[in-house]
C-alpha cells in the first residue's frame, strides 16, 4: 500500500519536472521534430494515466519495463547495481555495526572518561565535516600519499571477490565514518539512559564488575533503540550514499537514481525508487521484529 | 539571573561549545566589519597561501578566504537557522496535532511521513529543487519540509509521551481545546528535546546544503557559504592545498560547539548524574 | 573474642548534592547491628533511611557521599576500601532488597540466571548447584511451582512473587545481612502480608541479620527486635521493638504510632437525598470486545463520599474513565444531577465539566511541572468563571487558604513542593472549579503516612464546608476506613458489594455478612484461587492487624 | 610536462620527437572520461556526450574521418566526387571491410545508417545536419549517391559528425546496443554510465590503427575522482582537466598534460529579440564590460585564447586574423549604456556549471568587470539540471558553450543564420544572412575568405553574443602514452585516441 502511493507520487514527480525524457538525452540539439518523433517512438505522447497504468499494470506482472533512455531492460540496469549498493552496503554495515556498537557500550563504560571523551570528539568531527569531504581526505592519504587502497571503487561482475572488496575499501571507510558517530553516540545514549535503572543499582549491590553490567545488564536492556538507530543507518547506506558513489564512481543504485531523474526516465525512477522505498520499510520491519525478539516481554507474552 | 548562574556550573565542555557559537554568531553579524574585502571581490591570484594581505590565503577565484569565510558564517548559519526554525514549527506542530488529536489525523499524518521518510532525502531534495528552481527561498523551504518529517516524529513521541500525563487528562476533563493543550501542557514540557533536537538539526541543514551544492543545486554563487566553499576548492585537497579545510573546518567547528551545548542541555534535562 | 556485633556505623555523617552545594543526609548517626538481628529504620520520606541502610554496604548512590564516620562490617572498615574489596562484600557477605521488584529485576534476563549470578560471579559455585539450592529457597519462600518458576522472565511473574524472587536472590550467597529497603511498600495489602510472611521466615531460619527500612510501622513491628526512628537525617528514637510500641517515648514516634482517627458521626444534611450522580448499568471496554466494566450500576449522594475499592485491575479507575467521558461507555447511562450526560468528553458542555473535577493519585504527574502554581488554579478560575486580573489573584489566595497553603506559593513551581503540597495544589486546581463532585482516584498512596492523613483531613474539613461529593478510589483499607460513607466493592469489572462503611468495618463483621467483610474476601480472593478459603481466616487477622495498627 | 599543440586546422604544427616513436600494439588502456551518464545508449541517434561518442567511434567508423591537420580524408569511402554545384555528392566504398559480426560492408548499410537520421520520425540529434540531403540512394554495391537541396563544398566535413557511424542495415533498437560497426575494437562489455570495455577487431581494416589489446572506458563524472585515478595509476587518461589544477596535476610524477586548441568557444547569448538586448547599444556595452584577459587567466587558467565575439577559431580556415581584438574597455562600456539610455538598470545573467565548467564562476567574474564600468549584473544561478531546456534560447541572457565546427559555413549556419534552429541569439541581419548563402557555394578561395572575413565582423560588431573566450581541450595522461599529431575538432585527439594512440 505505502508502495503504491509512493510509486504514484514518484510518478507524479518526474512528471512534474520540467521536461522529458526526449529533450533531455538530446539536449542542446533538440529540435521540435525530433522531440516529437523521440516521444512517439517512447510513447511519451500518450496521457500520463495511462501511462502509470500501463506500468503498474507491467509491475504487477512482476516486469519493470524498459529504460525509456537506453531501450534496456530495467531489470538488467537495477539487478547489478542493487547488488552493488547491497554488497557496499553490507560490508560497511559489517565493519560499522559491530565497532559502533562496542565503541558506544566502551564509551558508556567508562563515561566521562578520558577516552569517552576523546571519542565523542572524533565521532562528532567525523559527521562535522561533509561526507565528500570525508571522502577526499581519505584518498589524499590512503591513495594519493600512501598508495594503499584505489581512489575509484568502479567494480564490476568479473572482479574476484577479495578484488572487489579491496576495490571498495575507501568507500566503506567513507561510509563507516560517516554512520558510526550516530549509532555509537545511540548507543552510548541507550545504555546510559539504562544505566540510571533501579536493576542497574541492584547489579552493582550484587557485587558485579562494571563491564559485566554494562554489557550483561544494561545493553540487552538497550537493545532496541539500538536496533532501531542500526536499521535507519542502513537504509541510509543502501538509499542514501549518492555522494559517496560519486566520489569513488562506484556504480550503485544512487547515481542511476540521480541520473535516470536528470534525463527524466521516469520507468526507471519508479523502479529505483520503489526499491529504496522497500528497503527502507523492510529494514524497518526487521528492526521492529528484533525489537520485539530482543524483548522478553514482546518475545513471551504472560 | 538564572541562566548565569546555570553557566557557572556548566562544565568546561558546554563552556567551549557556548564560545564557539558565540564566536561564529559575532563573526555572522559582525561580517561587513571585519572582513578584509568585499564579498565576491577578487583580490589576488587562485589559492595564494596566507599572508598578512590574506590571513587565509585566496579561494579559487582569487577572493580572499577570510572575507568568504566570515560572510560564509553569516548567510550558512541564517540559512540553516531560518531552515531550522520552519522545519520546527512545521513538524512540531503536526507532531502535536497527530499526538493530541490522535485518531484520523495521526494516522495521516504519520503515514504521509513515513512514505516521505522512505524516498531518500537527497534525492528526494534533488528531484523537488529540479521543479521549483534553487533560490535561497525554495532552498530553505525544501529543506525545512523534509527536515519537518524527521522533527515530526521526535515531537509527535515526545508529545505522545506528555500526552498522557495526568495534568493534560485534568486540562481535557477542564474541557481545554487542542491548541491550549499543545501550547500551554505539551509544548513547555516537549522543549528540551525539542531544543536539543534543534542544534542537531541545525547542524544538518548546513551539511545537506553543502552536500547539495556538491551536486549542484546548492546556494547561488557568489553568495559566499561553507559548503559551496569546501565544494568549489574540493579539488585543491588532492594536492595538498588546504583552502578547502578551512570552510570544512569551520562547518566541523560549529557542529562540534552545537554539540557540546547539545550535550549539556540534554545532561541536565535528563537530571542523570554523573 | 569474637565481636557480638556483625556490623557497626559510627558518626556516619552523608552528604547528598543539590545543584553545587553538598547538604547532609544522614548527620551522623550511630548504628550497630547482631548476627541474626533485624532492625527496622523507621521514618518518613527524606529521613535518610534508604540512604542510611545503603551505607551499610558502603554504597552511596550517586550524588551522594560518605563525608564521615566509619562503617564496620566484621571488623572490616568499609569507608575507604577499595573497590574491589567492597565489591567482593556486596551481594555476597551482604545483599539488598530493593523496593521495586519489578524495576529491579532486569527485564531481559530469566529469574534463575538473575539468582546464579552472584553466587557464580563471586566464585561460591557453578550454575548447577546455584540451581538446585535457588530451587529449596524458592519452595521455602512458597513460591509456587518452585522447579520452574526460576525460568520465568520476571513479567511473568506476580509482584508478590517477584518480591519473594528477590529475596530468594538476596539470600543466594546466604549473606550475613540483608538490607531491606521498603519491600512490601509497592505491594497491595494481601501480598504485602505474603511477602512480610517469607522474609520473616527466611531470616530466622538463616539466622541472617537485618535491616528492614520502611515507613510503615504495621510492617515493621512484625518484623522487627529494635527499631530506630529517623527523621531528617537525625535519629528520633531507639529501643527494643516491643519497648517502643507499647511506649514511645518522642512525640513523633507517637505521632507515626497513633491511629488513624475515624470520622465523626457526620450529620446527615439536606442533601441527604439529593443524588448527584447515577450510573446506570454501564459497560465499557478498550477494544471494542474485551469488558472492563460490566453492567456498573452507582449512585453518589450529595455531601456524601462513596469509596469504591478493589484490587489494581478491578476497573475502579476504567470506570472513573467512564464518568468523566474519557472512555464512552460501550452500553449505560451516566446521569448527573438529573440530566443524562453525552458518552464522549468533547460532546459534554463546558459547565458539566466544571461541576466534576478529577484529583489523581500522583500529584507529579498531574501537575504540569512548566506551569506556576498560579497558573495551575489560576486557569480553571479564568477558564470557567472568566474571571481575570487582581479578582482571580484573590480568588487563587483564598484557594490556596483553603487547602492550608501560604498564599506565596503562587509564584513557584510544583517542583519546589512536597508531595503533601502538590496533592493540596490539586485539590485547590479541583476546588477551582467549584464542582460538585470531586473523582479522587487513590490520592493518598503516594504519600506518607502523616502527609496522607493531613489531605484526608482536609478533604474532610472542605466536604463540610462545601458539601462537595467524593468518589474515592482506592486499594487502602485504612483510607476507605478514614473517610467513606459508603463502600462499593470492585472485582473484575463488576461491583461485587456495596453497603456502608462504618458499620462493616467497626463491627468487624463476620465473613460474607457485611460490605466490609465482603471487600476483605474479594481482595483475599483475588489471584488466591477460590479453593483456598480456610487460608482466609489467617489472613483475615493479619490484614486487621494491619489495618487497627499493631496488636502484639 | 607538457606539450602544447596548437592548430588542428593550421600547418604549423610539428611532431614533438619525444613522441616521435614507431607505435606498437599491446597493452590495456583505461579512460577516465566525464561525459557520460547511465542513460546513454549506443545508438548513433542519440549519442549525447564524451563517453558514448569516443565508444562508438571505437566501434564504428564513418565515411570521412577529420585528420589531425583538420582536412576530411577518405575512411570507409574510399574517395568522393562532387558536381560542379556541389550538390551531389557520389562517395565511393572501400572494399572488402567486416562489420565485427563478419557482414561485409555495402552501399545498403550506408544509405540505412545515414537515413537512420533523417526522416519524419527520425529521433535524432543530427537530422538538422542532414536535412539538406534530399535523396540518398545506393549505386550499386559499393557507390552511394547524395542528393543534396542545395550546393554545399563542405558536404564531406557534415559525413564526419560522430552521429553519422556506419552500422550493418538492419540494426534497430536494442541492437545498436551490441555495438556492431566495422570499427578497431569490438565491444565486450558496457554498462552505461559505468564502463565499457571493448577488445581489438583482429581483423581491422584501417592500417597502422588501434594499438592496444583491450580499451577499458570509465565514467567518472566527478573531476577529483578523475585526478585521484589518474594519480593513483587507476586510469590512463583522463578528460576535462579543471585548468584550476592543471598547474599542479603538471608536477605530479607520471603524469603528462595534452592540450589542444580547437573550436570549443564560451558564448553569453543575449537574445536580440528581447528588451534591453534588441539595442546593439546594450550589447556593446556588455561586450566592453569584459576583461577577457583576467577571465582566461581566472576561468582556463590561460588554456585558452581569448574570444573576438564571433565563433570561428583561430584553428578554422578563414579565421579573419586582421579583425582587431576587442579589449576591456569600461568608458566605452559606459557611453553606449548612456546612449541606450539604461544607466543604472541591473542586467540578469542566468548560469549554470552545465553550460561549461567554470559558467558561474564567469558570470561573477563578469559581474566584477562590469561593476568597474557602472554595469550592474545580477547572476542567476540556474540547476544544471533541464538547463537546456529551461533556460537557453528562453532567457534574455544565458551562458552557453559551442564546440564548434570544422567549417565557417557549418558553424553560422547552425547557430547565428536566421533560419538556423539554434540561433540562441534570434539574430537577423540581412547583410550576414545573404553573405553565408553566397559562401557556401562559392568556389574561389580568396572570394570565400573575403566573405567570411566580412561575416566575422558583423558578429562581432553587431551580432547578439559575446565570445570571451575559446577554450582548449585539456586531458592529462599517464607519460607511457604515446601519440602522434592531435587532432583538435574533439576532445581525445578528435575522439580517436583509442584508434591513435599507443604504449611506449
Amino acid at each position: 500500500m505505502t508502495l503504491f502511493i509512493i510509486s504514484i507520487l514518484i510518478f507524479v514527480g518526474v512528471e512534474a519536472l520540467p521536461g522529458d525524457l526526449t529533450e533531455a538525452v538530446l539536449g542542446q540539439s533538440a529540435t521540435p521534430e525530433t522531440v516529437a518523433a523521440f516521444r512517439k517512438e517512447l510513447k511519451l505522447d500518450l496521457p500520463p494515466h495511462i501511462r502509470y497504468l500501463s506500468w503498474l499494470g507491467g509491475i504487477v506482472r512482476g516486469e519493470f519495463g524498459n529504460s525509456l533512455a537506453n531501450g534496456r531492460p530495467i531489470a538488467d540496469l537495477i539487478g547489478w547495481r542493487i547488488g552493488n549498493s547491497l554488497f557496499l552496503a553490507a560490508t560497511t554495515a559489517a565493519i560499522a555495526v559491530p565497532l559502533s556498537i562496542l565503541l558506544g557500550i566502551v564509551a558508556a563504560l567508562y563515561r566521562n572518561s578520558f577516552f569517552d571523551r576523546a571519542i565523542s570528539m572524533v565521532t562528532l568531527s567525523t559527521i562535522s565535516f561533509p561526507e565528500f569531504f570525508v571522502a577526499y581526505i581519505l584518498i589524499a592519504l590512503l591513495s594519493v600519499q600512501l598508495i594503499i587502497f584505489p581512489s575509484i571503487s568502479n567494480i564490476n561482475a568479473q572482479m574476484p571477490f577479495l578484488e572487489k572488496i579491496h576495490a571498495i575499501v575507501l568507500p566503506c571507510l567513507t561510509l563507516t565514518l560517516v554512520v558510526v558517530a550516530h549509532m555509537m553516540r545511540q548507543t552510548r545514549a541507550a545504555i546510559i539512559n539504562i544505566l540510571a535503572s533501579p536493576f542497574i543499582e541492584m547489579a552493582k549491590l550484587k557485587g558485579l564488575k562494571k563491564t559485566r553490567i554494562v554489557i550483561f545488564h544494561a545493553f540487552p536492556n538497550a537493545l532496541s533503540p539500538v536496533i532501531n538507530v542500526v536499521a535507519v543507518n542502513l537504509a541510509y547506506l543502501v538509499a542514501g550514499v549518492v555522494i559517496v558513489e560519486v566520489v569513488f564512481v562506484f556504480p550503485g543504485l544512487g547515481q542511476l537514481l540521480v541520473d535516470s531523474v536528470s534525463k527524466r526516465d521516469i520507468p526507471v525512477v519508479q523502479a529505483s525508487g520503489l526499491i529504496f522505498a522497500s528497503v527502507y520499510i523492510t529494514l524497518n520491519l526487521l528492526a521492529d521484529m528484533l525489537s520485539i525478539i530482543s524483548n522478553p516481554r514482546l518475545r513471551n507474552p504472560k | 539571573m538564572a541562566f548565569f548562574k546555570l553557566l557557572r556550573s556548566s562544565p568546561l565542555s558546554a563552556r567551549i561549545g557556548l564560545a564557539i557559537v558565540l564566536i561564529n554568531i559575532a563573526a555572522a553579524i559582525l561580517a561587513p566589519v571585519i572582513s578584509p574585502y568585499g564579498e565576491t571581490e577578487i583580490v589576488g591570484d587562485v589559492w595564494v597561501s596566507p599572508s598578512p594581505d590574506h590571513y587565509l590565503g585566496t579561494d579559487h577565484l582569487g577572493r580572499d578566504l577570510f572575507t568568504r569565510l566570515v560572510y560564509g558564517a553569516r548567510n550558512t548559519i541564517a540559512i540553516a537557522f531560518v531552515t531550522t526554525v520552519l522545519s520546527f514549527m512545521v513538524g512540531a506542530l503536526c507532531g502535536f496535532f497527530a499526538a493530541t488529536l490522535g485518531g484520523w489525523t495521526d494516522l495521516s499524518l504519520s503515514r504521509g511521513v513515513d512514505i516521505i521518510m522512505a524516498f531518500p532525502t537527497l534525492i528526494f531534495a534533488l528531484m523537488v529543487l529540479s521543479v521549483v528552481g534553487t533560490s535561497i527561498t525554495s532552498l530553505i523551504i525544501v529543506i525545512a519540509l523534509l527536515d519537518s518529517t524527521r522533527v515530526f516524529r521526535l515531537s509527535r513521541a515526545v508529545a505522545m509521551d506528555i500526552e498522557i500525563m495526568e495534568f493534560v487528562e485534568a486540562a481535557r476533563l477542564r474541557g481545554e481545546g487542542t491548541w491550549w493543550l499543545m501550547r500551554h501542557e505539551i509544548l513547555p514540557n516537549a522543549m528540551p528535546p525539542l531544543v536539543a533536537e534543534f542544534g542537531l538539526r541545525f547542524c544538518f541543514v548546513f551539511l545537506f546544503i553543502a552536500a547539495l551544492s556538491f551536486l549542484g543545486l546548492g546556494i547561488q554563487p557568489p553568495t559566499a557559504d561553507w559548503g559551496s566553499m569546501v565544494m568549489e576548492n574540493a579539488g585543491a585537497i588532492t594536492f595538498g592545498i588546504f583552502t578547502p579545510l578551512v570552510p570544512a573546518g569551520a562547518i566541523a567547528f560549529l557542529t562540534v560547539g552545537v554539540n557540546l551545548i547539545v550535550d549539556w542541555f540534554l545532561h541536565l534535562a535528563s537530571g542523570l548524574e554523573d | 573474642m569474637q565481636n557480638p556485633h556483625i556490623l557497626v556505623i559510627k558518626q556516619l555523617v552523608i552528604e547528598g548534592q543539590s545543584g553545587s552545594q553538598w547538604t547532609p543526609i544522614v548527620k551522623g548517626i550511630d548504628l550497630t547491628l547482631k548476627k541474626g538481628e533485624v532492625l527496622g529504620l523507621i521514618g518518613e520520606s527524606g529521613a535518610g533511611k534508604s540512604t542510611l541502610g545503603l551505607a551499610a554496604m558502603g554504597y552511596t548512590q550517586q550524588g551522594c557521599r560518605i563525608s564521615s564516620g566509619s562503617i564496620q562490617f566484621n571488623g572490616m572498615e568499609l569507608v575507604g576500601a577499595l573497590k574491589s574489596d567492597l565489591r567482593r562484600l556486596r551481594g555476597n557477605r551482604i545483599a539488598y532488597v530493593a523496593q521495586s521488584a519489578a524495576a529491579s529485576f532486569n527485564p531481559a534476563h530469566r529469574l534463575i540466571k538473575q539468582y546464579a549470578e552472584a553466587p557464580i560471579q563471586h566464585g561460591l559455585m557453578g550454575f548447577a548447584e546455584a540451581e538446585q539450592k535457588a530451587v529449596d529457597i524458592y519452595r521455602q519462600l512458597l513460591l509456587p511451582d518452585p522447579e520452574n518458576i526460576g525460568y520465568r522472565y520476571p513479567h511473568q511473574v506476580s509482584g508478590g512473587q517477584l518480591q519473594r524472587a528477590m529475596v530468594a536472590m538476596a539470600m543466594a550467597c546466604q549473606p550475613d545481612i540483608i538490607v531491606f529497603d521498603e519491600p512490601t511498600t509497592a505491594l497491595d495489602v494481601t501480598t504485602q502480608i505474603e511477602v512480610l510472611a517469607a522474609i520473616k521466615q527466611i531470616t530466622r531460619e538463616y539466622n541472617t541479620a537485618a535491616i528492614y527500612i520502611t515507613h510503615d510501622l504495621a510492617v515493621v513491628a512484625q518484623l522487627a527486635d529494635r527499631i530506630m526512628v529517623l527523621r531528617h537525617g537525625n535519629l528520633v528514637e531507639e529501643s527494643d521493638a516491643r519497648e517502643m510500641l507499647a511506649d514511645p517515648k518522642e512525640d513523633y514516634t507517637r505521632q507515626l504510632l497513633s491511629v488513624r482517627t475515624l470520622r465523626d458521626g457526620k450529620a446527615l444534611s439536606i442533601f441527604d437525598r439529593d443524588v448527584i450522580l447515577e450510573v446506570e448499568n454501564a459497560s465499557a471496554s478498550y477494544n471494542g470486545s474485551d469488558m472492563v466494566l460490566e453492567e456498573i450500576d452507582l449512585s453518589i449522594k450529595r455531601g456524601r463520599t462513596i469509596a469504591l475499592v478493589g484490587e489494581s485491575g478491578s476497573g475502579k479507575s476504567t470506570l472513573a474513565r467512564v464518568i468523566t467521558g474519557l472512555l464512552p461507555p460501550s452500553q449505560g447511562r451516566i446521569i448527573f444531577d438529573g440530566q443524562e450526560l453525552p458518552g464522549k468528553l468533547a460532546d459534554r458542555d463546558r459547565e458539566t465539566l466544571r461541576r466534576m473535577q478529577m484529583i489523581y493519585q500522583m500529584p507529579d504527574t498531574a501537575l504540569n511541572p512548566r506551569q506556576r502554581i498560579s497558573k495551575i488554579i489560576g486557569r480553571p478560575i479564568s477558564f470557567y468563571a472568566d474571571i481575570n486580573g487582581r479578582e482571580k489573584d484573590v480568588r487563587i489566595k483564598e484557594l490556596l487558604d483553603m487547602v492550608e497553603l501560604p498564599a506565596t506559593y503562587m509564584d513557584r513551581y510544583p517542583s519546589e513542593l512536597s508531595g503533601g503540597e502538590k496533592q493540596r495544589i490539586c485539590i485547590a486546581r479541583a476546588l477551582a472549579a467549584e464542582p460538585d463532585l470531586i473523582i479522587c482516584d487513590e490520592v493518598t498512596s503516594a504519600l506518607d503516612q502523616l502527609v496522607a492523613e493531613g489531605v484526608l483531613q482536609l478533604l474532610q474539613r472542605l466536604q463540610a464546608e462545601l458539601g462537595v461529593s467524593y468518589l474515592f478510589i482506592t486499594h487502602d483499607l485504612a483510607t476507605v476506613k478514614a473517610i467513606a460513607d459508603e463502600i462499593i466493592v470492585m472485582l473484575n469489572g463488576r461491583i461485587v458489594d456495596a453497603g456502608s462503611a462504618r458499620c462493616g468495618l467497626r463491627n468487624h463483621c463476620p465473613i460474607g455478612q457485611g460490605a466490609a467483610s465482603t471487600l476483605i474476601i474479594g481482595v483475599g480472593l483475588n489471584g488466591r484461587g477460590k479453593n483456598k478459603l480456610p487460608h482466609l481466616a489467617c489472613l483475615l487477622t493479619r490484614l486487621r492487624r494491619c489495618v487497627n495498627g499493631p496488636i502484639q | 610536462m607538457e606539450e602544447t599543440v596548437t592548430a588542428t586546422l593550421s600547418p604549423i604544427c610539428v611532431p614533438l620527437p619525444a613522441h616521435a616513436d614507431t607505435p606498437k600494439k599491446g597493452g590495456r588502456l583505461r579512460l577516465g572520461l566525464s561525459g557520460g551518464s547511465t542513460t546513454d545508449s549506443l545508438d548513433p541517434a542519440t549519442i549525447p556526450d564524451a563517453v558514448p561518442q569516443s565508444v562508438n567511434w571505437s566501434l564504428r567508423n564513418n565515411l570521412v574521418e577529420i585528420s589531425a591537420d583538420g582536412k576530411p580524408v577518405p575512411e570507409l569511402a574510399e574517395s568522393w566526387e562532387s558536381s560542379p554545384d556541389a550538390s551531389q555528392w557520389i562517395f565511393k566504398l572501400r572494399q572488402g571491410v567486416e562489420f565485427h559480426n563478419g557482414k561485409t560492408l555495402d552501399a545498403q548499410d550506408v544509405v540505412e545508417s545515414i537515413n537512420h537520421h533523417r526522416g519524419k520520425d527520425s529521433k535524432s540529434a543530427a537530422k538538422g545536419i542532414v536535412d539538406p540531403i534530399k535523396e540518398i540512394k545506393a549505386d550499386g554495391k559499393d557507390t552511394v549517391v547524395f542528393v543534396l537541396d542545395g550546393g554545399n563544398a563542405d558536404f564531406p566535413f557534415i559525413m564526419c559528425d560522430y552521429h553519422l557511424t556506419i552500422q550493418p542495415a538492419g540494426t534497430k533498437g536494442a541492437e545498436f546496443e551490441k555495438g556492431i560497426g566495422t570499427g578497431g575494437y569490438m565491444l565486450v562489455a558496457h554498462e552505461p554510465g559505468v564502463r565499457a570495455l571493448t577488445k581489438r577487431n583482429p581483423n581491422y581494416w584501417k592500417e597502422g590503427s588501434a594499438y592496444f589489446d583491450e580499451v577499458e572506458t570509465i565514467s567518472i563524472a566527478d573531476y577529483s575522482a578523475r585526478t585521484n585515478a589518474l594519480k593513483t595509476g587507476q586510469v590512463d587518461l583522463i578528460n576535462r582537466c579543471d585548468v584550476k589544477t592543471v598547474h599542479l596535476l603538471k608536477k605530479a610524477p607520471g603524469v603528462q598534460i595534452v592540450r589542444v586548441t580547437g573550436t570549443k568557444h564560451y558564448t553569453l547569448p543575449m537574445r536580440t529579440d528581447m528588451a534591453p538586448f534588441d539595442n546593439n547599444d546594450v550589447r556593446m556595452a556588455l561586450k566592453y564590460a569584459i576583461d577577457r584577459e583576467q577571465m582566461l587567466k581566472l576561468i582556463l587558467r590561460g588554456y585558452g585564447s581569448v574570444g573576438n565575439d564571433h565563433p570561428i577559431a583561430p584553428s578554422n580556415r578563414y579565421h579573419a586574423a586582421d579583425l582587431p581584438q576587442r579589449k576591456f574597455d569600461p568608458d566605452k562600456a559606459k557611453f553606449h549604456l548612456k546612449k541606450a539610455g539604461l544607466s543604472g538598470h541591473t542586467f540578469k545573467l542566468h548560469a549554470a556549471d552545465a553550460a561549461f565548467g567554470g559558467a558561474v564562476d564567469a558570470a561573477v567574474l563578469l559581474k566584477e568587470h562590469a561593476a568597474k564600468a557602472g554595469i550592474m549584473i545580477e547572476v542567476v544561478k540556474e540547476p544544471n539540471d533541464g538547463y537546456w531546456s529551461n533556460v537557453w534560447l528562453k532567457k534574455a541572457w544565458c551562458t552557453c558553450y559551442w564546440s564548434g565546427r570544422a567549417t565557417e559555413d557549418w558553424m553560422f549556419s547552425t547557430a547565428y543564420a536566421a533560419d538556423a534552429k539554434w540561433n540562441d541569439t534570434f539574430w537577423k541581419h540581412d547583410r550576414f544572412n545573404q553573405l553565408v548563402t553566397a559562401a557556401r557555394a562559392e568556389l574561389d578561395d580568396a572570394k570565400r575568405r573575403e566573405m567570411y572575413g566580412e561575416c566575422q565582423k558583423i558578429i562581432r560588431d553587431e551580432g547578439g553574443v559575446i565570445i570571451p573566450m575559446f577554450a582548449d581541450y585539456v586531458e592529462a595522461s599517464s607519460n607511457k602514452l604515446r601519440h602522434g599529431k592531435l587532432a583538435g575538432n574533439w576532445e581525445m585527439d578528435g575522439q580517436r585516441l583509442p584508434e591513435r594512440w599507443w604504449f611506449a
